[in-house]
């Protein structure tokens, strides 16, 4: 057990403390080794999609007549698309947008959803019927179904990615919330609330300190879960046509020049690595839920 | 109750020797149950009493072979019913002697029935499972069983569903369902700990009524001295998985010898006498992993605790005829050993 | 049963009043109508393209179009699709058998392997089985269903030709002969696998934790306590508990298998639902798109309210009466 | 108002000696659970959790409630912290009429007022230091209190209850059950309150540690000058701590009285059949026991007439129909019962 | 194509001419056979063709229905089933080809065709192409009601018809519908229900060289050999016509699951180089274009009213012209299949002008700058740009419409490209092309330079996209010599039948726009089909295929 000496000045005696139940999950969650490497690969996909502009100087939407369709080599690591572009570098770019779309989309869904859901579940009564209704309301629109509907309406007007995130999140926010509320239901059961009410805390109080925090993990999980489904859901938009504008790069964008016969049979560089890249990091994602949840599982706490 | 001295003499129905079952913890295997031995004569009620977590479950896992795979397993000792030995019988030769003759009731009657199978499917599929009957036969048998245990109403019951039933009712069933193969020994492990007084002394009722009707036998599991003084004839104490103290009910009440069970019947309020302050015992059972490996377990709640205690590990002597107890106040030959040690 | 059914029905009509204004304003505010495009100046010529949409009534006020559009909507007519011309019924009514072959039989397959696997893995976790049944999980779980169509085509379809890789049947066959069956089978199957992967992969995990966790219930124990079985015991007892949340999945798997089958249809060239929802995107087709988006909705709320149902059927916990 | 209370506070600090002085007065108080249920989720009925339930509590003295699991027993002492809101009746605290306030007011009277939960794993957040969780209600009352100060008083209240200096910085999960309890009731006594409702505090425990836990509880009311509302399910655990019982069955007090004659002459038959049913640990001495028939009724739709009628062993036609009053047949003795007078 | 890669060139050439002169008499043919003709879009299903609206559904259709007439290379319409003489452009008498048979059995006759026009006349008649027998003499008053029959149709007997238009116009014979509707199978069908009667959707029957057996909707039409077609039994038992998505097409053609194809450009290449399989082409008829708005059209008068400043100099728009390597960009984004053009006509056309005759815009950045430089085009603020004449900031905003096709935006990226590299500032817009046609036809302010393509047909009067009083000018081009011209060649009395007159005078306006500009002509596309070799007697030319009753598989 790491110690963490405390010699303030109140107490002047060595007290041992504790893990909090976070540093003990954060510490289990180090030893996943899975969960790690997932991390890891996470963590060095994004850096370097972020930093892409940093790490290769390349206008990406340049068309490059004289280098198209070429495979892999020193100079093109990855080969060049069709219309010459280096493929390495779009998929870094690709990686960004895709990222941010996913995260974005993950970001908004899960605090509008978090939102909805603790005030429905903590207030109850009308306040929960209304905002249940409303959600209920907003589930019925199939995801899929209704970003294309919606981005065939937006797109051209707002154009491109913010318009995205929008539309996905809008619609995707109502399992979210309703999770929550359950989930805050009944956490909201649990003697505990009960205690901090008696002892005089106040309800803003009662759900920063007591109710959210437990409902953090099942939140923090949810949103890895969320993050996976959004990058499939972008590149799966994308893919169809329907997704990030064709200019912009992202990995269902890449992936979906292999619509094009060519390219699928005979030009494999094109869209294998963003299809692999894609894949591993769906991979990466689901581990390190998995290792979320494993290490915030409170039966393996005691 | 019935006559007690008249089983002293019999052969034993089910026989216990030098038991250990350990389980797996962290990759290291701790016994829960610490070579444990006792018998078990016919028509006997023998109670087991201890604290939670002191290995009265896995004890009755063990008989019935019923622990957990893979992380349960029974190390040393030998289950003997009826002159078989159990652990060597294989699953399939198990599958004959469980619920046919030996039956087990558990703690939580709410949990203990399959939530999505009627009450006549599963007390038939006990029948089924040791007797060529058919279905129709089994079905009165069923309602048979079910108005033995007094719930009014069979016929409709075996058509509903656990969930529709009361706690009591659902421990009735439980009872129906382990005495419908008219078993020799029934094994209750704490039958009655969720439910109410009222609803408990249903079940101790009836129990002790098809204890005699049946002529079984019955191993009670409880952590309720109160229901051990009425309902049984010999008990067993146990604690970290060892049996401390074994006597029939009124020597044990009357004059209890291990500093433990003395603790434990001073540590209880009673209804029949006025005490101010209640005795208590400091600290908790350690558990397995922390359990000390030599010497007394109790050793650190213990307040009559000596040196040698730590030391000496006590074996269960007979202190007095059938009187088995486990502590080294009454063992004679303890300094002998220990100076022979050193 | 029967009331709270009823209830649970008209509890929709609202929701789906709501639901028919907001698809009828996104078909409003999209941009060109179906008599834009590329076009033909030797087919159409401008007046007659005028002459349509005032005949389509796009030149009408709004609120006229939606509820000439809603209360034909509610007497089953749905328009005219202005791409092919026919009734928007009879158009989804040609598509629909179509996507209903390939949803069951993406169920099946899902259910069907996802029993085998789950008990298995349940039945012996930890094992390497159970690891190697995991894996491909985590594969299933990942692999979007595009990437997987996409490789499926390549490998089955091109590099093997065991299936395959377009269309829904071999028109040469006669209809309703046994090889015709076979055939849409032999169509179907590809396409099938690939919409039924992720709920594969994911009931199958279910199933397996499900099983662990009921293995270690009271009531296992109590079953096992009277000498049942331990084939009897999996088979009957755990399987009975953990395919009640399986099967009101099934009223979920409606909605995924429909909004799933649009990617699946686009890749596999399998005429359906999704196929005709992409191409009624695409060509401004509104009346099939207002219809589907509808249609897809009602099937969202259809799906949870059998969902609902089934779990008060199935389950005898809840069982309503 | 407040400053009468702060007063007061300041007043309470050296303790009182005990007089006879009503602290608690609870008149027919009633807590309904509404029953939701159809597609709008609209109440449909209500569960009669508490219904009707009277008795006053003085000051030091312990009120024991005892019943079966769902008599409503938790239902009432929630609903006298109001932490539920009452349907009817009305709750009379320290000479204020508490059952209406709402909002700060009410929790400025929380303080006085505190209870120890039945669930030692539940009522204690998982996600706290020990340290903060009974200092929170210190901070809630006094927030400018220096957070020295606070420490130094809730170390001693650790101390109080039996627990380690280093426990301050430990997590509830590292605590075994009785530990846990102990921090329960660390947190109630923080504030000093005059009213404690310990709701079932032991019947989580093991009968070794129930009884340190009771010890602890004991010695508190002296040393605190606390009011005590006892909730338990176990009669002789009740009998040991309380002056008065009170029986509850169905959300009715049934029968109220001083511990002994209780025990030792109980009138309603009820309470008779409660009492036989607890076995004693006293192999010899044989017990008549008067076994009842059938379960407690829903409280969802309770029977009409006396509430005990359907179980009753002695149960005239009358008691179907006649819902009797709880009455003072002795002196400090109150049942109800038509068939006792 | 070939085997071996050494002599690529060769035998690349070899199949271009085996494939337009193959008559079938080099492959040994099979009796019988099946071949399975793959369509990379679902058909609409609307298989007549007085109501398809798709080129699927044309593909379909040209296989088991015959048009009266047919065109030769130049587009020039030819006899078929009927024969016609005229001798005013007014009056025209058709002679049927006798013992013509319906798939139904039935004899075709000029009632069929009556029928037809009749059919297109009535006021029910909701499909676009009433235009095409409105200038028939009486079409109007039938179609008000006026009228029980058209006037101008006159039936001599059962094979000959004369038919009288409203007036003298050089085109009235290729405007006309040429397609009869048996009469049978249209039997009690209203004129309002026709369009989703079975006898369009689902047992549509012809007088082709193949039957339709089955129709799977949106997947594939199976069709039988004709034994009775009027030119000689087809060769092949059986065509099987398949929808494939473009994401299988090549693995579809390499494995043999589909022996003919039409095939995008980008994969020509491809499929070339399968052994397998022969690549046919065949001029095309449609050309893609960089266009211009030059001002805004109201659509109400019929004129445009405004004009815009941004593009009206002559020279810009040539420079630009001159800095697009079109050789370059046709070989990247077309694999080379598709050819300069720089009319408004396709090559293949009979009125098409000689590129001797007409500027022909070569890649020239250098002579690009020049004249930018000369019309005061230049760097001012020394951005690496060109300002405008008044020196503003002058940035060239391109739209291009977007599908889900990743290869428009990078082939519209390269000709902003190529537009930078003369110091033309260019942005790129990628708009929904739904939306896309919306701007274009309504002058969307946002629109300022934009792609487009037309496709041509048969009737060279090029009016409806050129006159200044036509909606459909997108480039809102005013020119009164060229309104002229184009009016003048539709004139009986200038042109009369005289041909060669009339392409003269299309050959000057086709030098005005040529000259003007006002949209940069860029490629006109190739029609490329894959074709498996195991496939005979079938070619292909600017008309579309021959007659499916010659085509044959080998052993
Ligand atoms: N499946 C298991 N895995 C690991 N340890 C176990 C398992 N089951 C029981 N134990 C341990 O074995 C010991 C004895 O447990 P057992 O359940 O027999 O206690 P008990 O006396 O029945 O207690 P209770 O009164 O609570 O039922 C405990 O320390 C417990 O932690
Ligand atoms: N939140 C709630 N909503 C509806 N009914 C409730 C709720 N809480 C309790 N009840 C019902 O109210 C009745 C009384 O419950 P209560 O918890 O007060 O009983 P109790 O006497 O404390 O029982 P136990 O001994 O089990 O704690 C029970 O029938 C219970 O089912
Ligand atoms: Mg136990
Ligand atoms: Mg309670
Ligand atoms: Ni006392």
């Amino acid at each position: 057990m790491a110690e963490v000496i405390n010699d303030t000045s109140i107490t002047k005696i060595k007290v041992q403390k504790s893990l909090s139940p976070w540093a003990v999950a954060r510490r289990k969650f180090l030893r996943n080794k899975l969960a790690m490497v997932s991390l890891f690969f996470l963590m060095t996909v994004s850096i370097l999609s972020f930093l892409a502009p940093y790490i290769t100087t390349a206008d990406i939407t340049r068309v490059n007549i004289g280098s198209m369709s070429l495979t892999p080599s020193s100079e093109h690591w990855f080969g060049t698309d069709k219309s010459g572009r280096d493929v390495f570098t779009r998929l870094l770019y690709g990686g960004r947008v895709s990222l941010l779309v996913g995260i974005s989309c993950t970001l908004l869904i899960i605090t509008f959803g978090t939102l909805i859901g603790a005030l429905a579940g903590f207030f109850g009564g009308i306040v929960d019927a209304l905002l249940m209704r409303f959600t209920d309301f907003i589930l019925n629109f199939p995801l899929l179904v209704f970003v294309i509907v919606l981005n065939a309406v937006f797109f051209g007007k707002l154009g491109g990615v913010p318009v995205l995130i929008a539309v996905i999140s809008v619609l995707g926010w109502g399992g979210v919330a309703r999770l929550v509320r359950s989930k805050i239901l009944s956490e909201k059961e649990n003697e505990y609330i009960l205690a901090a009410i008696s002892i005089g805390s106040r309800p803003a109080k009662v759900i920063m300190k007591h109710l959210l925090p437990n409902v953090l993990s099942t939140i923090i999980v949810q949103a890895t879960l969320t993050f996976a489904a959004m990058i499939v859901v972008e590149s799966g938009l994308s893919y169809l046509g329907f997704g990030v504008p064709a200019e912009t790069p992202s990995w269902g964008n890449m992936l979906a020049a292999s619509r094009e016969p060519d390219v699928l049979q005979n030009m494999p560089w094109i869209w294998i690595p963003p299809a692999l890249t894609l894949v591993i990091t769906i991979l990466s994602i689901n581990f390190i839920g998995e290792g979320i949840k494993d290490a915030l599982n409170p039966k393996s706490l005691r | 109750m019935n006559n007690f001295t008249d089983l002293q003499s019999q052969p034993p129905l089910l026989e216990v020797n030098n038991l250990e079952t350990a389980f797996e913890i962290d990759g290291e295997w701790h016994n829960a149950v610490d070579n444990v031995s006792f018998q078990v004569k016919p028509k006997q009620v023998i109670g087991v009493v201890g604290e939670s977590g002191c290995g009265k479950s896995v004890m009755s896992l063990s008989i019935m072979k019923l622990l957990p795979k893979g992380i349960g397993k029974i190390r040393n000792g030998d289950i003997k019913f009826n002159g078989i030995n159990l652990e060597k019988l294989n699953d399939k030769e198990m599958n004959k002697v469980r619920g046919k003759d030996i039956a087990m009731i558990f703690q939580e009657p709410m949990t203990s029935l399959n939530p999505v199978f009627t009450i006549g499917f599963q007390l038939s599929e006990s029948l089924h499972n040791h007797f060529n009957i058919s279905k129709k036969d089994a079905r009165k048998k069923v309602i048979h069983l079910l108005d033995k245990v007094g719930i009014s109403r069979p016929e409709k019951v075996v058509d509903e569903y656990p969930h529709q039933l009361s706690g009591g009712m659902r421990q009735r069933v439980m009872i129906a369902m382990a005495i419908a193969c008219e078993p020799k020994l029934l094994i209750a492990d704490e039958p009655t700990t969720a439910l109410d007084v009222t609803v408990q002394a249903q079940i101790l009722e009836l129990l002790q009524e098809l204890q005699t009707t049946n002529d079984m036998s019955i191993i009670l599991i409880t952590h309720d001295l109160g229901v051990v003084a009425e309902s049984c004839h010999e008990v067993i104490v146990m604690y970290a998985g060892e049996v401390v103290e074994q006597t029939d009910v009124v020597t044990l009440f009357e004059s209890p010898k291990h500093p433990y069970t003395q603790l434990l019947m001073q540590s209880i309020p009673r209804m029949d006498q006025e005490e101010e302050v209640l005795a208590s015992i400091e600290g908790i059972v350690p558990s397995l992993k922390n359990m000390p490996r030599q010497g007394c377990k109790f050793v650190d709640r213990c307040p009559k605790a000596m040196d040698e205690c730590r030391s000496i590990t006590p074996q269960l002597r007979e202190s007095s005829p059938g009187h088995g107890v486990k502590c080294l106040l009454y063992e004679t030959s303890w300094e002998q050993e220990g100076m022979k040690a050193k | 049963m029967l009331k709270y059914t009823l209830r649970r029905i008209l509890g929709m009509i609202p929701m789906l009043l709501l639901i028919s204004i907001v698809v009828f304003s996104l078909a409003l505010s999209m941009p060109g109508d179906p008599f834009g495009g590329e076009i033909d100046p030797n087919n159409t010529d401008p007046q007659y393209i005028e002459e349509m949409r005032e005949k389509a009534g796009l030149n009408d006020p709004v609120h006229v179009q939606y509820g000439r559009w809603i209360s034909n909507f509610m007497q089953g007519d749905f328009g005219e699709s202005t791409r092919y011309k026919m009734p928007v019924a009879e158009l989804i009514g040609e598509r629909m058998p179509n996507t209903l072959f390939l949803g069951i039989t993406s169920l099946v397959i899902t259910y069907i392997l996802a029993f085998v696997m789950g008990m298995y893995a349940g039945r012996k976790p930890y094992t390497t089985a159970d690891n190697l049944i995991g894996g491909v999980n985590y594969l299933g779980l990942a692999v979007p269903s595009y990437i997987a169509g996409v490789f499926a085509i390549y490998f089955f379809s091109f590099k093997l030709g065991w299936f395959p890789f377009s269309g829904s049947v071999d028109i040469t066959l006669q209809n309703g002969s046994f090889e015709y069956y076979l055939s849409r089978l032999h169509h179907v199957f590809l396409p099938a696998i690939v919409l039924g992967a992720l709920g594969t992969a994911s009931y199958t995990q279910f199933l397996r934790n499900d099983i662990i966790e009921s293995s270690r219930k009271d009531y296992v124990r109590t079953a096992r306590a009277k000498g049942t079985p331990e084939t009897k015991i999996y088979n009957k007892h755990i399987l009975r508990n953990s395919i009640i949340p399986l099967i009101t999945f099934l009223g979920f798997d409606i909605v995924t298998l429909i909004s799933g089958a649009i990617i699946t249809e686009a890749i596999f060239t399998y005429p359906g639902i999704g196929q005709l929802f992409l191409d009624s995107i695409n060509n401004r087709d509104y009346p099939v798109m207002m219809t589907l988006t509808m249609m897809f909705s009602f099937l969202v709320l259809f799906g949870n309210m059998i969902a609902d149902l089934l779990y008060g059927i199935v389950d005898p916990r809840i069982r309503v009466d | 108002m407040s400053n009468v209370v702060d007063i007061q506070h300041k007043e309470q600090s050296p303790p009182l000696p005990t007089n006879h002085e009503t602290l608690l007065e609870v008149k027919d108080l009633k807590t309904y659970y509404p029953v939701k249920g159809g597609f709008f989720r609209r109440t449909v009925g209500h569960v009669k959790a508490v219904d009707g339930v009277s008795f006053t509590l003085k000051k030091g003295e312990t009120l024991g409630l005892v019943g079966e699991s769902g008599c409503g027993k938790s239902t009432a002492g929630r609903t006298i912290l109001k932490l539920l809101k009452p349907t009817g009746g009305s709750i009379v605290f320290n000479g204020e009429d508490i059952t209406k306030i709402r909002g700060g007011r009410l929790r400025e009277r929380r303080k006085d007022f505190q209870m120890v939960f039945q669930d030692p794993y539940a009522s204690l957040n998982p996600m706290q230091m020990v340290g903060d969780i009974v200092s929170e209600p210190i901070k809630n009352y006094y927030p400018r209190k220096k957070a020295k100060e606070i420490k130094q008083e809730v170390m001693e209240l650790l101390n109080r209850v039996g627990l380690p200096d280093d426990a301050y910085y430990k997590y509830a999960h590292e605590f075994s059950g009785g530990q846990r309890q102990r921090i329960g009731i660390a947190r109630a006594l923080a504030l000093k309150p005059k009213l404690i409702i310990a709701d079932e505090p032991v019947s989580a425990l093991d009968v070794s540690v129930q009884s340190q836990v009771l010890n602890l509880l004991n010695e508190l009311q002296d040393d605190f000058n606390l009011t005590y509302l006892f909730i338990a399910h176990d009669l002789s655990v009740v009998k040991h701590m309380s002056d008065k019982i009170g029986i509850m069955y169905l959300g009715h007090i049934v029968e109220i009285a001083d511990k002994k004659s209780i025990y030792e002459e109980p009138l309603h038959p009820y309470t008779q059949a409660l009492i036989s049913a607890v076995p004693e640990p006293n192999p010899k001495k044989k017990k008549e026991r008067i076994v009842l028939e059938g379960d407690v009724p829903s409280p969802e739709n309770p029977p009409s007439g006396c509430p005990f009628h359907t179980r009753c062993p002695v149960a005239v036609d009358k008691c179907s129909t006649i819902k009797p009053e709880l009455k003072e047949v002795k002196p400090g003795r109150q049942v109800a019962c038509i068939l006792v007078d | 194509a070939c085997s071996n890669g050494e002599d690529e060139a060769g035998a690349a050439e070899d199949d271009k001419k085996e494939t337009e002169g193959n008559e079938g008499g080099e492959k040994a043919a099979q009796e019988g056979g099946t071949i399975v003709y793959a369509l990379d879009a679902a058909p609409e299903g609307l298989f007549h063709w007085n109501w398809y609206g798709i080129q699927t559904d044309a593909e379909v259709l040209g296989l088991f229905d015959d048009n009266l007439i047919t065109f030769d290379e130049e587009l020039k319409p030819q006899p078929n089933i009927a024969s016609w003489e005229t001798e005013d452009n007014k009056v025209f008498t058709f002679k049927f080809q006798e013992g013509v048979k319906w798939h139904n059995g039935d004899e075709l006759t000029v009632h069929d065709w009556v029928f037809s026009l009749e059919t297109l006349a009535h006021p029910d008649y909701e499909g676009p192409r009433y235009t095409n027998v409105q200038t028939v003499e009486g079409a109007e008053a039938f179609r008000n009601g006026e009228a029980d029959s058209i006037s101008g149709l006159e039936v001599i007997n059962d094979y000959e018809i004369k038919i009288t238009f409203d007036k003298a116009r050089v085109n009235n014979l290729l405007n006309l519908w040429t397609y009869p509707m048996n009469r049978k199978a249209f039997e009690g069908i209203e004129v309002a229900d026709m369009e989703g009667s079975d006898p369009v959707r689902r047992t549509p029957i012809g007088t082709g060289p193949f039957k339709v057996n089955k129709v799977v909707s949106g997947e594939s039409v199976e069709l039988v050999a004709n034994e009775d077609y009027w030119q000689g039994k087809p060769k092949l038992d059986k065509i099987i016509i398949k929808v494939v998505d473009s994401t299988a097409v090549t693995g579809a053609l390499q494995n043999g699951d589909i022996d003919v194809v039409s095939v995008h450009p980008t994969i020509g290449k491809d499929v070339e180089a399968m052994e397998n399989v022969d690549l046919v082409t065949a001029p095309g008829l449609s050309y893609y274009y960089v266009g211009f708005k030059l001002g805004k059209f109201d659509n109400e008068k019929k004129e445009v009213v405004e004009q815009k400043e941004k593009y009206a100099d002559k020279k810009l728009r040539q420079a630009m012209m001159h800095s697009i390597n079109r050789e370059e960009w046709i070989e990247a984004f077309f694999g080379g299949y598709g050819d300069v053009v720089n009319r408004p006509v396709p090559t293949a056309h009979w009125i098409a002008a000689d590129n001797d005759d007409l500027n022909t815009y070569p890649y020239d950045p250098e002579k690009a700058k020049e004249i930018l430089d000369e019309a005061g085009y230049v760097d001012t603020n020394d951005d690496g740009f060109r300002e405008d004449p008044n020196g503003d900031e002058f940035v060239v905003n391109f739209s291009h419409y977007a599908t889900g096709n990743p290869t428009f935006e990078s082939r519209a990226k390269a000709l902003t490209q190529y537009w930078e590299e003369v110091g033309l500032k260019s942005t790129l817009e990628m708009i929904e092309v739904n939306q896309y046609y919306d701007m274009v036809e309504k002058d969307n302010e946002n629109m300022e330079a934009f792609f487009g393509g037309w496709g041509y047909g048969a009737d060279p009067d090029p009016s409806g996209l050129w006159k200044s009083d036509q909606l459909w000018n997108y480039p809102r081009w005013v020119n009164e010599e060229s309104d002229q011209l184009l009016e003048d060649a539709l004139d009986v009395e200038i042109v009369g039948t005289d041909e060669a007159k009339r392409k003269e005078l299309y050959v000057k306006w086709q030098q005005i726009v040529n000259e003007e500009l006002p949209m940069l002509f860029i490629t006109e596309l190739q029609e490329i089909y894959g074709m498996n070799k195991r496939v005979g007697g079938l070619t292909l030319d600017v008309s579309g295929f021959n007659s499916a009753h010659e085509w044959f598989v080998t052993e």
